[in-house]
């Protein structure tokens, strides 16, 4: 119960914060209309996120998934740039192209991209940790995704291919039960997925994805295994709060099972931890009112770029 | 029997419904199919009405719902398989490149491959690159598939029940943006539209212009402003692609001696290109003008929903296209 | 040690001698090139591919893989039928198009053939298997393939959707070690592929492969599994003796590998073991002549029938 | 600098050697391309010489093989990645219709992706239909893929190194049937075969015939038989197909005023379709006879050997085609 375990806890809660206040202004422009693709809310996962970005060095690899956008924060992004993304702006970070999280990028920060096709990220995250092995470059290349895209053909060949080479790689499963309309245990044959990493030889965790001090924990061992080329796989429990886009009512779910989750919220269990740990309700409130006004003056200034032009479309296909 | 009007989407549900009900060897699986009834809502009522056992959810496995439809017809079944997006059969590569079309040639027809995959396409709603694709195009490059591109919601119905009865692989292309569109739908199960036959959705002496899916609309909302302007344009559907009713399409140019091709897809090596070369050659003597194609440009689709609607034709396009050729 | 296990050996011995001995005929054609494809022989596996379908029934699937021939003979597939496809004739399985063993086929016993490309089988059987449950028929689904092919991502689609369905469907992994001239140690972090399956909730046997009895008695079990509606996984280890596809010298290949391989012979096992179970050499040799004495016949038989014409191509593309 | 009488395979072989030995960052993997030095000999001695970090073999997955390319592309690396055979990029359909292609441009141009995909196509030696195709239409239809067809060791040579140099996406089809084929290459290891410039491979006035890969050979067998008759055949090899010389094409069909496309993948939305309906409609008056496609059947390719020789057009045929178009 040091200050440094308070002062470490506050910096999550910070991220966390974020991410959820950048995720709100998201939720509002979806629901006033005015970004009109999906968007995946991550509420409720944001303990994952923020926790394995923690212990990530800047120039360490991200490919993100779908769901929430507190990775990207986490991992250094300006929220300028991904709410101009949202926005259709030339200066969101796809100068223009993107229109959701789905592309954000920041090769400054190690934020390679996302595919529109989960499972995407098994094999690119194989291949950005080939380039670091070879390169000499000590970094690592880590990989987020669901329980669904779990599933996907990739996940095997990239993992025998990481595992024989040892690549710096470390995957996390944000296992929330759910693809969309569908239960895990209906479609898999399995509630985990973590001892099919193991199979193949990865290291792995399994942690309470709620628990924003666990999964830095998990992932400071993980990472460091990654590192020492000890490929590693983090599985994190955890729960989708909202449906799976903004404006899905979830008809196909129980109302406990969506109560339940709205319970284990990470961020009012970290408001317990560091009331426990000696921060005060002041503090806690005033790093989620920062954040909320942190992205308020993002939005207001992503709105000062201007929308592109029609020929953008011919623009940065070829090298 | 009575005919009511309904979408395009539900269309396709009846389809579904009718032939399940009728044979008990149809079954269907992909995402979100069963209790949520699709993401697009186009399989509504089907797991309560046809069961769990041949209704299923699927997890994100593309190899399976297309390989596991091919093993499924191997075994008597006649599956109808949904990817979510067409363009995730383009991720189910080798299963519908290489064994939906080819299983049944490669073991010297041993067996049939009842097979139907429902690939819902186009653009629409800023999804993106990955999730906007009209793929056509490759399929009709790879023999041993039947392709369906339907436009309104009859011939969805009409196609979709003819392709479940028939003992070949068919690819049946949804356009996603033509879902709420609405019209006239037989509601007699035993009306089918056959494969290969197109229609003439608009005659017309000027210049005959080929357009299929989500491009029809758009075409003959063309044609009625050119005639306006006094030009007669014939509009044909192929309605299916394989195969493919030359015929129609050649006795149209023959009256026309002008062709147009208008599609989705990215003009380079996109379906209009195998139709005007097979015009270019077949009908070379008839032909006073250029045959041309009109078509999405030469990349992949952005995801900003302004801009997605520089990837496809548009009506003012395609009304310049017609008259330049018509005045050549 | 009852006259009744001396029987079952008998058959099983039976079995494997006549796919050795169609092999070897099939060798032959190879080596005159007189057939001109490529050959995967199988010498070594036999013990497999005998024992495994001496549990199944005659409407079981059958998804076999490209070594060898056993499985096909074992099945119930006449060799002539075989033979003609290598000779390219029309009395071949395949009327002519094929030339090899890639696409054999016998609707009647169950065999639906094989795909090129590797990984096929295990989409098709699930498939298969799909179709056995939803007809109520309780014939199982069996798919054969190698160390290298259970790297493929349909391993995994398919493979978490029978377990979700419960599907009868039985996988059976013949690990030679080898991809062609890739060593398993080397391209996958693991030397055992059972693990995999298990975590995907398969039942799961590891067996001697060069012990056929041994291999029955786990077939016997995991099929029992399969039918039950208990996907079930079999990871047979054995050796390849011969060279990736006849004519392949081996020379990435250390000579010792071969040489311990060759020991470890199926045949010569089961016929010490049947020695042991009262047996006489007579009894062992006759089988052999026998079944060089069949193959020879099917040759024969199968050369009787004309090779195709041109147009055959055109035939059988539509149902 | 001198010049070799190299195979093809050989060619390539060097162009990777060298390149490797100019750039650390270029590093190789696939099946079998380490110790044994490749299935078809074409990596020969490039484990021993650069090593097993940068020469790594692989197990039976190519959504890595290309996929993981992209991602080391991102990383740093400039990586040739082989598919054993082409067909199985189709299997690896994820990778080389979206990731491959769309990962700069859906990210705002953010990073380049210098990879070259290596990809041994064609009939030869009773492979079957699953490991003798000629896909490179399909990839013709994907924007943001470069395509390398080279029908000569130089060619070979010249284009890989050319590829290998460039920051962006290609796929380099490589003719199995030609592996073996010797020709004069040079030792140069800074002479680059640029993309998009076609060579002109015969000269003529009667007709010009486009061909590329594998029927360059059997098309200029053809020209000097049909000289032998007097007539003269232009002879044009584009090399790449993107990007696509034109001009070079335009400008012997305006010489000549006949087409001819020869290829070996399926008639049907084949490469001779892009080609043909571009003439059909920037060459439309300059044309004195159809433009005409000569090209495999719509079938897949049986194992056969007999019978694969059906499935691509033999000299006999580019004989008579061409006659035909000349005598118009
Ligand atoms: C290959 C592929 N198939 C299907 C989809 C459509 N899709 C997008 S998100 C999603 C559910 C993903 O579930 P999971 O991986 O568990 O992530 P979660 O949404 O629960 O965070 C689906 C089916 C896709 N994008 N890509
Ligand atoms: C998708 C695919 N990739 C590559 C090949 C080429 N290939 C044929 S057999 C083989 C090795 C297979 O190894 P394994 O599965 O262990 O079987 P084994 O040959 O050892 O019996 C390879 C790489 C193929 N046929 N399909
Ligand atoms: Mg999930
Ligand atoms: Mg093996």
């Amino acid at each position: 119960m040091s200050d440094q375990d308070r002062a470490d806890l506050l910096a999550l809660y910070r991220q966390m914060a974020r991410g959820r206040a950048l995720e709100d202004r998201v939720n509002a422009l979806t629901n006033s209309r005015e970004f009109r693709g999906f968007f995946h809310p991550g509420r409720g996962q944001e303990g994952i996120q923020a926790g394995v970005c923690s212990v990530l060095r800047k120039d360490d690899y991200l490919l993100y998934a779908h769901r929430g956008l507190t990775y990207l924060t986490a991992k250094g992004m300006d929220p300028v740039r991904i709410l101009g993304d949202f926005l259709g702006r030339v200066g969101g970070s796809t100068g223009g192209l993107g229109a959701g999280t789905v592309h954000c990028v920041d090769v400054e920060n190690g934020i390679m991209g996302q595919g529109g096709t989960l499972g995407s990220s098994f094999t690119l995250s194989a291949g950005l940790g080939l380039a670091s092995q070879v390169l000499k470059q000590d970094r690592i290349a880590t990989a987020f995704f669901g329980d669904g895209a779990s599933a996907r053909g990739t996940f095997l060949e990239a993992g025998v291919t990481i595992a024989a080479w040892k690549l710096p790689v470390l995957w996390i499963c944000e296992n929330n039960g759910w693809a969309v309309s569908a239960r895990l245990t209906d479609v898999q044959g399995t509630d985990d997925i973590a001892p099919r990493a193991a199979a193949l030889g990865f290291y792995t965790e399994v942690v309470d994805g709620q628990d924003v001090r666990a999964v830095q924990a998990a992932a400071r061992r993980a990472s460091e295994k990654a590192r020492a080329g000890q490929p590693a796989f983090i599985e994190a429990k955890t729960s989708r709060v909202e449906g799976h886009y903004t404006g899905d009512v979830q008809p196909y779910r129980d109302k406990d099972d969506v109560a339940q989750a709205k319970e284990r919220d990470p961020l009012l269990l970290a408001q317990t931890q560091l009331i426990e740990l000696g921060a005060s309700d002041a503090d806690v409130s005033s790093i989620w009112d920062e954040a909320v006004a942190e992205m308020a003056a993002a939005e207001d200034r992503a709105r000062l770029s201007p929308e592109p032009t029609g020929d953008r479309i011919f623009e940065g296909l070829w090298a | 029997m009575t005919s009511t009007e309904i979408t395009y989407a539900w269309a396709i549900n009846h389809a579904m419904d009718e032939e399940m009900a009728r044979d008990p060897r149809v079954v269907l699986f992909g995402q979100d199919v069963g209790r949520m009834g699709g993401v697009f809502g186009v399989t509504r009522n089907l797991f309560e009405k046809h069961g769990p056992e041949r209704v299923r959810d699927v997890s994100i496995v593309e190899h399976f719902v297309v390989g596991g439809a091919v093993g499924a017809a191997l075994g008597g079944l006649r599956p109808i398989a949904e990817v979510q997006f067409a363009d995730f059969l383009l991720v189910a590569g080798d299963e519908s490149f290489h064994k939906l079309p080819k299983w049944r040639y490669m073991h010297g027809g041993a067996f049939t491959i009842p097979v139907v995959i429902r690939a819902p396409s186009g653009i629409q709603g800023g999804v993106g690159a990955e999730h906007s694709q009209s793929p056509e195009g490759h399929y009709w490059h790879t023999p041993g598939l039947k392709i369906a591109v339907p436009s309104t919601p009859a011939d969805a119905k009409g196609l979709l029940k003819s392709a479940i009865r028939d003992d070949d692989p068919v690819i049946f292309f949804e356009t996603r943006r033509l879902y709420r569109v609405k019209g006239l739908v037989s509601d007699d199960p035993e009306l089918l539209v056959p494969f290969g036959q197109a229609s003439v959705r608009r005659e017309g002496s000027d210049l005959t212009v080929v357009a299929w899916a989500g491009m029809v609309p758009e075409v003959l909302a063309a044609a009625e402003m050119l005639a306006a302007e006094g030009l007669s344009i014939e509009v044909i559907d192929p309605r299916t692609l394989v195969p493919f009713d030359w015929e129609t399409v050649a006795a149209s140019v023959r009256k026309t001696s002008r062709l147009l091709i208008v599609h989705e897809a990215p003009l380079t090596m996109g379906p209009g290109a195998e139709i005007a070369s097979r015009a270019a050659d077949e009908l070379f003597a008839e032909l006073d003008a250029p045959v041309r194609r009109l078509a999405g440009p030469d990349v992949p689709i952005p995801q900003n929903m302004a801009l997605e609607q520089f990837c496809f034709p548009q009506v003012p396009e395609i009304v310049a296209a017609a008259r330049e050729l018509i005045r050549w």
